[in-house]
């Protein structure tokens, strides 16, 4: 198996970017738990992520992030057998949920942290 | 496959494969809204967030449901990332990736990330009911 | 030198060899089975039948009625014994096939349903969609793996059977990745090596389809009987051959001529689609001759129209059927009609075996399509051949096992004499050759033309003999082969000349067979003896290995219990 | 149609001559709609050189001994048509990831021992007497495991799923889709004794959802589906004692 094989196809390029999706996302979290650390410094030590250089990585995590979101719940909605009443759920239905289930968390999250920072 | 090889459920395995599905869900759910609001929006004064103040992000993190929420999106979510990043090595070619040592090395990773979260969670701004 | 050996071997890895082995075991736990093959098991051509099996085992049928069908569609020239056997058996083989995981479509209460097949003048043929030789084979595959006293030899070829003191005690077989000749002995030896569709240029027989079975024990001194029956499946896929199953008319499709009509109200008017499968062939060239086919780049044929029947049971019966239209004709069978011509299908004759699979020559059994334990006649019924696999297959198995607990084992020194002498054969006649111009390919494709040409759904007497005469000449020709390929290692070329050797040597007795039987039955119509004679051939052609092509031929009777031949109409 | 070519690039190996594969060029008459790589690859044996060799029988898509790389891609090559390459040579190699025998011949045997570790027959507790009839089962029970019992073992799915190629321990696709074609069957109960071969550590959990293995199989079976779901199941049992029992 040559070392590059991911560089062959499309699909293999697509699923490593997949896979490489973890590095991004964590080293942002990392950056959030920076961040929520620096509280300890207290009012006058904590400073509030305003940079250009970290809009542009965050820029670049969301897109990952967007990428990540994507295919995971697209193929949890493959993975998931679900019956009622002995009727096999139809696994676009599932997908459809998954995406729904997303837009609500996401809309919840982002009005916390909007809401509260009146 | 020799005749005395007893297969054996993997428990190893399947309780790594069951910590990294969770949380790629949870990643998958919660992580563009954060990196959009917190990382980009808020940032650029879009709209206003809690972390741009620090009266507002102490008030917020200082209640222990965003703590416990806090914890379980970034422990699962290391867990998450441990897991992948080891079969990304792997499958760049390093067997050595799939061995005992890197399982401990990665996993161990992801478990020294949540005891360091949660220290912070818990030595940051102390628990109130505000 | 040593070689493997085993209480019973079984050749052929398709649903009657499977069957056999297992059955061998069941019979007796402590035989050690032998199964060779030239292809993995799972690729045996049994894997492309289609449409189903048949058993009476619905509420309104019966053995009688399944029994009767069966001799009627075979022209009378079924032995009736066998028959009311088989029908009594096929039941319970399927119900074990059910066991064994067999996905059988079913009815709404979980029970298996049937279909209509032609022919048959109940609904009595189970199906698994219309994959059931697929899902058969691969059930009964997977199901002997469980069975460590059966011991596979893969992709080894069978170049001949070794006899001693006329008793069959093994074969000599080519590995063919290594190249190397094994002798495998064994106490008895059952030939399970299916059909020789590939003597003929269009046929819905796969590329391993080349009568090895047959060739191997006419060699060896066996019989080959009613071999001049060769059966043409109406409905092929033009330029490839591929089948389009009768179950297609079994659930309602309609032949259509190129004035949109319904010909077969002028041949088979009380039971139109689901006549037998001689007539209606023989229907289809009479109207392509009179001028009511269509034309298309690769010959006449009809339209086999399905589009009333309606996407959902389409899709659920038929599912096959749509991904071949689609892949190899470019239509959608829900939006518009199959192009479909007559097309060689399957050999009525075969090895001449008795109701447990035993041949002439002691301690060696025939089974599935290689064999003719009097079944089919003169025209096998659609459906009729997977249980044939399994009733006849289990009963040559438990028969052999039987044999093989009393029988001695086979003499080293012989087995090793002739080993050495096939092997040399085989060596100088093609490895090692010197001299010799001619290609395989263009001998086979020339056999195969002459075959559709001369012994197809029509025959005569010059055209046989034409034939037969061509073959010869095609045999001068094969003497001269020469073969590109002298590696050890996977030489497919090698396989190739060997079974253009058997197929030869088949394709002759096919003829020759079909010169001598003067009358019209079942498959063989002849036009210049159109009547059916129950006088002189009401009787089993056998066909014996001389030193010229031409066989030596006898004649048997046929078995009859309660069922006198009558005229046969629809 | 005038008289159209088509050049066929076939992998040459013989293991008594070469030590690497070349590609030997063909120039083959394309005269019709329908015709497949394989009947290029016949057309070469049986007039231009007999000594190229690769399997082949039903030339229908059924019997899966056809399968080869076409241009990059698993194919079975009786299933692959001329027309969508032409005018562009075709490549024909054998499939990835399999030890070489010889030109197009690749070595399965791996396959089947993996393929009998699954225990790919109906286990019982209690065996039904034949006399007693079929088991009961309706469609939609054949329906659960319908998909995954088209599996007609060409072995594509193996040359795509680049873990296989990693690692060739892992019990791959194909295995795994037919175990779980058991396990769902109505009529086994022999869950208990497949899962700890399916879930061993080279088992299920090696796979890391390429996927490629579904898109590239020829009859639909969804091997990547089967995997993934037996990973869930699995866990779930594990995680829920008494719940989720296949
Ligand atoms: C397209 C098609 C559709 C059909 N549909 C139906 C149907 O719907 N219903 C029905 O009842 N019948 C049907 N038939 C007929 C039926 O499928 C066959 O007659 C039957 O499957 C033959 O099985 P078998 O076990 O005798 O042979 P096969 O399945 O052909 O097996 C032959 C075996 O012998 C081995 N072999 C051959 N020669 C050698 C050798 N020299 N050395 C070693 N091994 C050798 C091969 O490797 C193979 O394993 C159909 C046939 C075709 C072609
Ligand atoms: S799962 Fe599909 S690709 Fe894989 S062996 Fe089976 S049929 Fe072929
Ligand atoms: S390609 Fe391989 S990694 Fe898994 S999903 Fe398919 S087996
Ligand atoms: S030749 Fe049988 S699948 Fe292609």
């Amino acid at each position: 198996m040559p070392l590059n094989w991911w560089t062959r196809q499309r699909h293999y390029f697509l699923y490593m970017l997949r896979e490489f999706t973890a590095l991004p996302m964590a080293l942002w979290l990392i950056w959030l738990l920076y961040e929520i650390s620096g509280l300890r410094s207290g009012a006058h030590g904590y400073t509030p992520p305003r940079s250009g250089l970290f809009v542009a990585f965050s820029v670049v995590v969301l897109l990952f992030s967007l990428y990540h979101s994507y295919t995971f719940l697209k193929l949890a909605g493959v993975i998931m057998r679900i019956k009622v009443l002995d009727r096999q759920i139809p696994s676009r239905v599932i997908v459809f949920t998954m995406f729904g289930a997303w837009a609500v968390a996401s809309a919840v999250i982002a009005f916390v942290l909007i809401w509260f920072a009146r | 496959m020799n005749a005395e090889h007893r297969p054996r459920t993997a428990i190893d395995h399947l309780f790594f494969w069951f910590m990294f599905a969770n949380g790629g869900v949870i990643t998958a759910l919660l992580m563009p809204v954060h990196v959009l609001v917190q990382g980009i929006l808020g940032p650029l004064g879009v709209v206003p967030v809690v972390d741009q103040h620090y009266d507002t992000y102490a008030n917020v993190i200082g209640n222990p449901l965003v703590k416990l929420y806090l914890l379980v999106l970034i422990g699962f979510a290391f867990f998450h990332f441990a897991h992948r990043l080891r079969y990304l090595l792997a499958d760049f070619g390093v067997p050595a990736a799939k061995s005992l040592p890197a399982q401990v090395i990665f996993y161990g990773g992801a478990v020294v990330v949540i005891l360091v979260t949660i220290w912070i969670l818990l030595t940051t701004i102390p628990i109130s009911f505000g | 030198m040593d070689f493997e050996s085993y209480d019973v071997l079984v050749v052929g890895g398709g649903l009657a060899g499977i069957r056999a082995a297992i059955a061998a075991v069941e019979a007796n736990p402590n035989v050690r089975v032998g199964m060779v093959s030239k292809v993995y098991p799972m690729r045996s051509h049994t894997v492309s039948a289609e449409g189903g099996a048949a058993a009476a085992l619905g509420p309104g049928d019966s053995f009688e009625t399944h029994a009767f069908d069966t001799i009627k569609g075979s022209d009378y020239l079924a032995d009736q014994d066998v028959v009311e056997a088989f029908v009594r058996e096929a039941p319970v083989e399927i119900i074990q096939m059910e066991h064994w995981g067999c996905p059988w479509s079913r009815n709404p209460d979980g029970t298996i349903a049937v279909r209509p097949f032609g022919g048959m003048s109940t609904w009595r043929t189970c199906f698994a969609a219309d994959k059931t030789g697929f899902h058969m084979l691969h059930a009964v595959f997977q199901t002997s793996l469980k069975y460590p006293q059966i011991i596979r030899h893969d992709e080894a070829f069978v170049t001949k059977l070794l006899i001693e003191d006329s008793r069959c005690v093994g074969v000599v077989a080519l590995d063919i990745k290594t190249g190397r000749f094994d002798a495998i002995t064994a106490k008895s030896v059952i030939l399970a090596t299916g059909g020789v569709g590939r003597v003929y240029a269009f046929t819905t027989n796969g590329n391993i389809c080349t009568g090895d079975g047959m060739a191997l024990a006419y060699r060896a001194g066996a019989g080959l009987k009613d071999m001049e029956m060769v059966q043409f499946h109406p409905t092929g896929l033009p330029f490839t051959g591929i089948l389009i199953t009768e179950a297609v008319r079994g659930e309602g499709g309609y032949l259509l001529n190129k004035d949109g009509e319904r010909f077969l109200k002028r041949y088979v008017p009380n039971k139109m689609e689901l006549g037998p499968r001689d007539i209606i062939s023989r229907a289809m060239v009479t109207e392509f001759e009179e001028g009511r086919g269509f034309e298309g780049p690769h010959g006449k044929y009809m339209h086999l129209d399905v589009r009333h029947l309606g996407e959902k049971v389409i899709d659920r019966k038929l599912p096959f059927m749509r991904e071949l239209g689609r892949e190899y004709v470019g239509i959608d069978i829900v939006k518009e009609p199959i192009p479909v011509r007559p097309v060689q299908h399957y050999e009525m004759g075969g090895v001449d075996a008795n109701i447990s699979g035993e041949t002439e020559i002691l301690g060696l059994y025939a089974a599935g399509e290689c064999a003719n334990v009097g079944l089919n006649g003169g025209n096998r019924l659609g459906s009729n051949s997977l249980p044939e696999c399994l009733v006849f297959g289990a009963a040559a198995g438990r028969a052999a096992a039987h044999y093989a607990a009393t029988a001695k084992p086979a003499t080293a020194n012989p087995v090793d004499a002739m080993l050495w002498d096939e092997a040399r054969r085989v060596e100088s006649d093609y490895l090692e050759k010197k001299g010799g111009n001619e290609r395989i390919g263009p001998i086979r494709e020339e056999m195969q033309h002459e075959m559709d040409a001369g012994a197809g759904v029509f025959r005569n007497k010059e055209g046989l003999s034409r034939l037969a005469r061509n073959l010869g000449g095609l045999r001068e020709r094969f003497e001269k082969v020469k073969v590109d390929d002298t590696s050890r290692t996977f030489n497919t070329e090698i396989i190739a000349a060997l079974e253009l050797d058997f197929m030869l040597e088949v394709a002759s007795v096919i003829v020759f067979s079909g010169l001598a039987r003067e009358e019209s039955r079942g498959a063989h119509a002849r036009r210049d003896f159109p009547e059916r004679d129950d006088e002189h051939f009401l009787k089993h052609t056998v066909a014996y290995h001389t030193n010229t092509l031409a066989p030596r031929l006898e004649y048997r009777d046929v078995h009859i219990t309660e069922y006198q031949p009558q005229a046969r109409s629809y | 149609m005038a008289d159209k070519t088509i050049t066929v690039r076939a992998a040459r190996f013989d293991p008594e001559h070469d030590k690497e594969p070349r590609l030997q060029s063909y120039e083959v008459p394309f005269y019709d709609e329908s015709m497949v790589v394989l009947d290029a690859l016949n057309h070469i044996k049986n007039h231009i050189d007999g000594s190229l060799s690769y399997r082949w029988s039903c030339r229908m898509g059924i019997c899966g001994s056809c399968g080869m790389m076409v241009n990059g891609t698993p194919k079975l090559t009786c299933n692959a048509f001329l027309r969508d390459y032409w005018p562009r040579p075709v490549v024909v190699q054998p499939l990835n990831n399999f030890p070489l025998i010889r030109d197009l011949v690749i070595d399965m045997d791996d396959f089947m021992h993996k393929l009998k570790s699954i225990k790919p027959w109906i286990i019982r507790k209690q065996e039904l007497p034949l006399g007693a009839g079929e088991h009961r089962q309706t469609n939609e029970q054949i329906d659960d495991f319908r998909q995954f019992s088209e599996c007609i073992n060409c072995m594509l799915c193996y040359a795509a799923c680049p873990i296989y190629g990693l690692n060739e321990e892992f019990l791959g696709p194909a295995a795994t889709a037919l175990a779980r074609r058991y396990n769902l069957d109505s009529r086994d109960e022999g869950l208990k004794d497949r899962l700890p071969v399916v879930a061993e550590a080279e088992g299920i959990w090696e796979c890391s959802f390429v996927g490629e293995c579904s898109v590239v199989c020829p009859k639909g079976v969804d091997p990547a589906k089967a995997i993934q779901q037996t990973k869930l199941d699995t866990t779930m049992r594990f995680v829920l004692p008494y719940g989720n029992r296949e």
